[in-house]
């Protein structure tokens, strides 16, 4: 085995004058470990100065403690036995700092997570341990270095992925905050799916106008540069830095020029069946997402214009007062500079193609929840008014069932939807509206009414409406002499029951938008099995993404109503701008290095490195580390086959001596 | 002592057959403490169920019936049977409030009758109008050492919008009462609970599991009797203790008495009047021991 | 095996019907069990209290109307003081009972029906309730000679039960009213 | 202080539990200046009661415990507590509050948090932070981690105040901190923006006869089972009864106590009590293996993100047994503690004779939350919880420019939803000064 030769100064250990404090963290440590006899061994190691230990380390009394240490005792390296780095890492850091102490000579020894929880019942074994993690510590403590944080200029605008609800609160927030934001919409129109919603609950507001408004007011925000029908194709660099690449999908309008006359949609010959109206309506080949949207600027779509398919048509062409159209228009790239990334991609409903149940897709009056809603909806396909699909007539018998695809672990989705309890109260409310000779069924598994307002807007409901809630899941839905049969059974008598319904309502999951997982990616960052975003820690850093400089908002991170998704895009916006307040980044220094000498250039690391952080200095020859963009992570310092690449404070050294204290400690047992 | 006071007074169908002692005793206690019950002339039963269902305007004939002649005699009406004193309080309450059912009631009855009496139970004269401290000062014979429990049942604090008896959950007036008498108040829990009512008839293994399960818990609890102001409740829990010793072979039987029992023995009334050759189980060997005859 | 409830063949004005008669608004019922879990009676109830209400939801007019548990209710009202809802399923009962009588369908529990016939028919004869003859016409309307008629025999030893009604003056106009409200 | 202007860029926060210092941070990371201002003698509110949280186990103190210290230190926040406001006046930008900083009995700026006053302090009481499960001094912290960690004098406890005698805190004091005779003063504060985080509490105990609570010792509420679950409570996190410290074989947890009962309490849903129940007897499986937990619950409702999975474990791996259905009635019996249910299965009624009962008390809005909503000009819902300007849109405004909502002072919440809404608020904040 070869070794570099910095090894074989191995044995030549360095002696600081250090000081260990050890925490009880209440009984979490204390109740397993012997604190004090850990401390008493681990003071009598040589040039351990100072050793002792304390109820709770992180307490304003605890880090006096470790302050008057360092301070009249001269210090020079300090090992704090406690919980995770994650935790209190800052704090004690912080502590000898504010001391004059170089905040980098102070580590962690988790003496919690990584013993006294895992090892309760074996107290003596644990205390070992213990003390055999601090002592390691303190030989990493031995060859630490003084650091200081990489300072990275950052840029002081923020992509915000997705102009729905979400993406459009952030935005606002920040640009009002006084930030440049680049707002990305893949849609040609703001809004996402609440521009689908006919009236949203607890309180029956309309959901377009306020949504409008908005909209409206993020069209023309001097701070805003809108992106809609855009994709993001690449990112590259790092908070502070990110490098992006656009796409912006040929609209084959110029909108620009088009002065929203209306006259190519008017006379566009080509109608197809509309996503956006859930299959319940029809929209032209050049047309407008929906009547109010915002920008209001129609886009050709191509895989339905005549002139595409087969060069037939020019017609919107012809009509165009103002020569707007562009058949010949191209998607285009643009490259943009942001300092941080906001991802507010959404939902989507559980794919009708994928739900083998309850006749979706193949009985024509079982529809879903949006589609409902389009229904809903005064300028939706049928202008507010409820009707079968299948021969427009009024429905009598209505079936509504949620928990579809939703807390189905073994077949569809494990979690809980979270708005379907809602929603299908609000849709059987407006529907005994409509028709108040109707009887609406919900089929439910437990009634979920939890956010402020909710149960009163359902008992209200029910006791008003007359609503009949079915506790328990629907096992079949067939058609059967023009009606839809659901058999299921009501858990509170216990009996089977069957309805013969005219119309049946799913609320199918809510699952994350199509392509996460490719932005995901990109943008490095992490999805959970569902695909919906995962946040750095559920309570400490709810909105940051695991990687750094991305933040979540919305659906995309799991399920929420409108307020919530509000508040969530607020919270988002909010660390967003204490991030981009100061002009400079500080970053831990605790990243790669390449000893020049030895290096030979071979470039595997630049391979290797999964953030770009590695680069060959063609001049000299060598690999050297663009500090920003390193995380420390370490995968270079292992593919290097000269053992040119190091860890700053986190050397081979420190880990083989770190390993050696318990290597020694096996073998004296 | 003071003034003599008048309440009118409503025994009730039971307290002329089943329940003479409670009435008796009742009255004797009363005129001892000051006040004299009145009976109402020409009574007739105040229907037993108070008509729960809104179209049920011939349910309510009875007690309005009742009501309104007592408001012709006076401005306080008492009554001793629980029962009685939920369905007359009750429906006194609702031709209080409802405009609408006072009139058709006047309508039947051919009388006019506003809803402005006081219906007071008998306990709630000695507690409000009387005062038990100075029912205390009265009491010759303390009842020391007697461990009493005792029971309210339903028809006392339930419905509590309407009645007001006292706390629905936690009721503590019986207790006070029995302090007052010098007993020790025994607390247990089925205090509140239903003794079976009418079902001892229809269904009568309801009534003897709701009767041992209370009688258990008083035992259980260290009651040496327990003390009832209902006959219906009294029935179920005294009379019906054979039909529980024949179902729970390790049942002990307990005395249950009447409150007025218990006031007027403690009042210093002689025990031959105080009816306790009607009560089904015999309390005569405890009292005897206790000293208290 | 039971059959299957065919939702729309309900009646779906019982729920109506019901709500009327008591009162009280059936649809707010959470179906929390806790009347049920406080009833003194519901061990031998057919149908439960908490599904008597949702079986009146359902439009189960019928099986509820049938049922002994209407006829089982003692008016205890422990399960209106705690309902969250203030549903007082004693009243609710009390309007069953009378439903039934109406519908004439004959209860399950038909002894405690004619209890209350008896009863009824007591205050008619005499103005006031008079147990011993109560009772002779509840166990000759019921044909049950037999049950509590041991301790009915013991309260006639004991005294408690006077043989003769006492009459009182009002029982004419007590008839009156009685023959009134039949109308 | 940054001014522009007259436009005074300085914001205020009432309330440090975590709502509060969540928004705090956020604006003092921006580079404004904060003042936090806190009722109880430092900062944690509620969050500091708790033992472990949903969905993770995570400890609380170890997720809080950071953002206290760093609320704490940090350059931009200046802290207020055992603080109220007083007087309101002003407009954004420009608002005068008035401060009443209550007496401590204790120099702050002398005492140096020894903690010698608290040990030698010879008056005990049932701790109304450890609700009633553990005994508290007169001169006390709120917990060893207290930011600040100076300690207060509770005169309604102390025997100097009460009696005229005893003194053994000055005595003890090392450095001649203690003040008797120091009396409540005001401060005031000009600031261009407030957020009110005045957070939560119990409905009060006294309210449910059914359920015994308040007479029984064993039926306690959610908080004060955390608290004996807390490592650093009382028991120091063992699982035994108030009533004779015995560990508990059968305990009771019962839902929507007061929550969920229009016609007798409060309509709502409090929100959090399923997943904390969840959580409770998840935990007291862990401490006591044999034991046995039941839940009775209304609707189970797990609606955030990874809550469903947390109560399907509990259900099948813990053998946490469900029914459905409330309690009629709970009462104490020899010793145990009786609980009336249903059944959901046979429907039939039930009787568990158990060793404690814990029950999921309804959340209700601190008290004095409508005092402070009438000072700060903004409006209530009729249970006290403050309205914000619109339900779905802007749900951390309020009727007021420069005064907005973070935490459960707006509606019951969970501790992220908390977090994301105090944040929200803190953004707005942000937005405000960034306009002018």
């Amino acid at each position: 085995m070869f070794y570099p030769l910095r090894l074989t100064i191995y044995d030549s250990r360095i002696m600081k004058k250090l000081g260990v404090f050890i925490c009880h963290c209440g009984v979490n440590i204390a109740g397993t470990v012997d604190v004090k006899s850990v401390a008493g061994k681990v003071g009598s190691v040589g040039d351990v100065a100072h050793s002792t230990d304390y109820i709770y380390m992180c307490s304003e009394p605890g880090q006096q403690l470790i302050r008057e240490a360092v301070r009249e005792k001269g210090l020079e390296g300090v090992v704090v036995a406690c919980c995770s780095p994650s935790m209190h890492e800052n704090t004690f850091r912080k502590a000898v700092k504010s001391e004059g102490m170089n905040p980098y000579l102070c580590e962690i020894a988790n003496i919690r997570e990584q013993c006294s929880w895992v090892h309760q019942k074996e107290k003596e074994k644990a205390t070992e341990k213990a003390e055999e993690i601090i002592l390691a510590t303190l030989e990493k403590v031995r060859e630490n270095e003084k650091l200081e944080a990489i300072s990275v200029s950052i840029n002081r605008s923020v992509l915000v992925i997705g102009g729905g609800i979400a993406g459009m609160t952030a935005a606002l927030d920040l640009a009002e905050g006084g930030y440049e934001v680049i707002l990305l919409e893949k849609e040609q129109a703001l809004g996402g799916h609440m521009t689908q919603l006919s009236r949203t609950f607890p309180d029956l507001h309309p959901a377009l106008p306020d949504l409008l408004t908005k909209a409206l007011e993020i069209e023309k925000h001097p701070g805003i540069d809108l992106h809609c029908y855009s994709e993001m194709e690449d990112v590259k660099g790092y908070v502070g830095n990110f490098e992006l690449t656009i796409r912006k999908k040929a609209t084959h309008v110029d909108w620009e020029k088009c002065n929203e006359c209306g006259l190519c949609i008017r006379d566009c010959p080509v109608e197809y069946v509309s996503q956006f109206e859930r299959g319940l309506g029809v929209r032209k080949a050049i047309d407008l997402l929906y009547p109010q949207s915002v920008p209001h600027k129609p886009v050709i779509h191509r895989s339905h214009c005549r002139y595409f398919i087969d060069g037939s048509c020019r017609r919107c062409e012809e009509v165009c007062p103002e020569k707007a159209i562009r058949f010949e228009q191209e998607d285009e790239r643009i490259g943009k500079k942001v300092g941080a990334i906001v991802v507010a991609t959404g939902f989507e409903l559980y794919p009708r193609e994928r739900l083998g149940e309850y006749g979706y897709g193949e009985i024509p009056d079982v529809i879903d929840g949006l589609a409902l809603e389009r229904m809903l909806s005064v300028d939706g396909p049928t202008k507010g008014r409820i009707i079968r699909p299948s021969d427009g007539k009024v429905p009598k018998e209505m079936v509504f069932i949620q928990c579809v695809a939703s807390r189905d672990p073994d077949r569809y989705m494990p979690y809980c939807s979270r708005i379907c309890c809602m929603y299908t109260a609000k849709q059987a409310k407006i529907y005994k509206e409509q028709v108040p000779d109707g009887q609406p069924y919900i089929f439910y598994m437990d009634i979920r009414s939890d956010g402020k307002g909710y149960e009163e807007f359902l008992q209200k409901t029910i006791e008003e409406k007359g609503l009949l809630y079915l506790r328990g899941r629907v096992s079949r839905v067939f058609q059967d002499d023009g009606k839809v049969r659901v058999l299921g059974v009501d858990t509170l008598t216990g009996r089977m029951v069957e309805v013969a319904a005219d119309m049946v309502v799913l609320a199918t999951a809510v699952v994350p938008s199509d392509g996460v997982k490719d932005l995901a990616a990109k943008l490095r960052a992490t999805v959970d099995r569902h695909g919906f975003w995962t946040e750095a820690h559920i309570k400490l850093y709810p909105v940051e993404s695991s990687t750094k400089g991305i933040y979540l908002a919305g659906c995309g991170q799991s399920p929420k109503d409108i307020s919530d998704t509000v508040s969530q895009a607020s919270a988002t916006a909010s660390k967003i701008q204490a991030l981009l307040s100061t002009d400079k980044l500080l970053q831990d220094p605790l990243i790669a290095f390449v000893d020049e000498n030895i290096c030979s250039g071979c470039g595997i690391c630049v391979e290797i490195c999964p953030y770009e952080a590695r680069e060959m200095d063609s001049q000299r020859g060598i690999s050297v580390v663009h500090s920003a963009l390193c995380q420390g992570c370490g995968a270079c310092i292992a593919a290097c086959p000269n053992f040119a690449c190091e860890l700053r404070n986190n050397s081979s050294i420190q880990t083989l001596r770190m390993l050696d204290t318990f290597v020694t400690a096996g073998a004296r047992e | 002592m003071g003034s003599i006071m008048d309440y009118l007074y409503f025994p009730g169908c039971t307290l002329y057959t089943k329940a003479k002692n409670l009435d008796q005793t009742a009255r004797n206690c009363s005129l001892l403490l000051g006040f004299e019950l009145k009976e109402l002339p020409n009574w007739t039963c105040c229907g037993a169920t108070f008509p729960l269902a809104t179209d049920n305007i011939m349910a309510l004939l009875p007690p309005s019936r009742i009501l309104a002649r007592a408001r012709q005699e006076g401005t306080t009406l008492t009554t001793l049977c629980a029962i009685c004193f939920n369905v007359i309080k009750r429906t006194n309450r609702l031709i209080q409030n409802d405009g609408e059912k006072r009139e058709k009631i006047n309508n039947f009855i051919e009388m006019n009758y506003q809803g402005d009496l006081r219906v007071l139970h008998y306990l709630e004269i000695l507690k409000q109008e009387i005062g038990f401290p100075q029912i205390k000062e009265r009491v010759r014979k303390p009842l020391a050492g007697l461990k009493a429990a005792a029971y309210y049942g339903c028809m006392l604090l339930r419905p509590f919008d309407e009645m007001g008896f006292d706390d629905k959950e936690r009721p503590t007036l019986f207790e006070e009462f029995l302090e007052a008498m010098g007993a020790e108040p025994v607390d247990f829990p089925y205090k509140i609970e239903c003794c079976g009512s009418f079902q001892s008839v229809g269904s009568p293994e309801v009534a003897t599991e709701c009767g041992y399960k209370i009688l258990g818990s008083a035992i259980k609890n260290g009651a040496e009797v327990v003390v009832s102001t209902c006959p219906m409740c009294t029935f179920n829990i005294d009379h019906k203790q054979s039909d529980i010793k024949q179902k729970y072979l390790d049942f002990k039987s307990i005395p249950v008495l009447y409150f007025t029992q218990l006031l007027g023995m403690a009042m210093g009334l002689d025990y031959q009047t105080l009816g306790f050759e009607q009560n089904f189980v015999d309390p005569l060997p405890l009292l005897k021991e206790k000293g208290f005859i | 095996m039971e059959a299957i409830t065919e939702m729309n063949k309900m009646d779906a004005t019982f729920l109506e019907e019901a709500k009327k008669r008591s009162g009280e608004d059936l649809s707010l019922c959470y179906q929390c069990l806790k009347c049920t879990a406080g009833c003194p009676t519901a061990p031998i109830m057919d149908i439960r209290p908490n599904n008597i209400i949702r079986m009146i939801q359902m439009g189960m007019k019928q099986e509820v109307l049938g049922s002994s548990a209407i006829w089982l209710c003692v008016s205890c009202e422990t399960c209106g003081t705690r309902c969250p809802n203030k549903i007082d399923i004693g009243v609710l009962m009390d309007a069953l009972r009378e439903m039934a009588i109406d519908e004439g369908i004959h209860a399950k529990e038909k002894n405690i029906h004619l209890l209350h016939e008896a009863f009824i028919d007591s205050i008619r004869r005499g103005g006031r309730v008079h147990e011993a003859t109560m009772l002779i016409d509840y166990k000759l309307r019921s044909k049950d000679f037999l049950t509590d008629l041991v301790p009915g025999m013991m309260l006639f030893m004991k005294g408690k039960i006077p043989l003769l009604p006492s009459l009182v003056k009002g029982r004419g106009e007590i008839k009156r009213i009685f023959e009134r409200c039949k109308k | 202080m940054k001014e522009n202007g007259k436009f005074i860029k300085r914001a205020m926060v009432i309330g440090g539990g975590i709502a509060g210092i969540s928004a705090s941070i956020d604006i003092g990371n921006a580079g404004y200046d904060v003042v936090l201002v806190e009722k109880l003698p430092s900062i944690g509110g509620r969050m500091l009661q708790l033992s472990e949280t949903f969905p993770t186990l995570d400890c609380a103190q170890c997720t809080l415990t950071p953002k206290t210290v760093e609320t704490g230190q940090h350059p931009h926040i200046k802290l207020l507590t055992y603080s109220e406001v007083d007087r309101v006046e002003g407009k954004a930008g420009n608002f005068t509050v008035k401060i009443r900083r209550k007496a401590a009995y204790v120099d702050w700026e002398k005492c140096t948090g020894c903690g010698l006053c608290q040990e030698k302090c010879p008056s005990k009481k049932p701790s109304e932070f450890d609700r009633g499960m553990g005994m508290g001094k007169a001169i006390y912290t709120l917990s060893p981690q207290a930011v600040p960690n100076k300690p207060v004098i509770n005169p309604s406890n102390c025997r100097y105040f009460l009696e005229k005698k005893c003194r053994v805190c000055e005595k003890v004091c090392p450095v001649g901190a203690i003040d008797y005779e120091q009396q409540d003063r005001f401060v005031e504060e000009r600031v261009g923006a407030i957020i009110t985080a005045v957070g939560i509490d119990l409905i009060p105990k006294e309210t449910f006869g059914e359920y015994g609570y308040g007479t029984i010792p064993d039926v306690i509420d959610g908080l004060a089972f955390e608290r004996l679950n807390s490592a650093s409570g009382p028991t120091t996190g063992a699982i035994r009864r108030p009533s004779d410290g015995k560990v508990p074989k059968e305990v009771v947890f019962i839902q929507c106590t007061g929550s969920r009962d229009p016609e007798r309490y409060m309509p709502y849903c409090s929100r959090v009590c399923c997943m904390y129940t969840a959580k409770h007897a998840r935990l007291y499986k862990h401490k006591v293996h044999d034991g046995q937990a039941y839940i009775f619950y209304m609707d189970i409702r797990s609606t955030g993100k990874g809550y469903e999975e947390f109560i399907q474990q509990g259900m099948e791996e813990e053998g946490i047994l469900y029914l459905r259905g409330r309690v009629s009635r709970i009462f104490r019996d020899d010793g145990r503690v009786v609980v009336w249910g249903v059944d959901t299965l046979t429907g039939k009624k039930v009787e568990i004779s158990a060793d404690m009962v814990v029950l999921a008390t309804a959340i209700i809005p601190q008290g004095g939350t409508k005092g402070l909503a009438q000072k700060l000009g903004i409006n209530t819902d009729e249970y006290g919880f403050f309205t914000e300007a619109e339900r779905k849109l802007r749900p951390v405004e309020t009727n007021v420019e420069g005064i907005y909502l973070a935490g459960c002072a707006q509606g019951p919440k969970d501790i992220a939803d908390a977090v994301a809404h105090a944040n929200g608020a803190a953004s707005k904040v942000q937005g405000l000064f960034a306009k002018h």
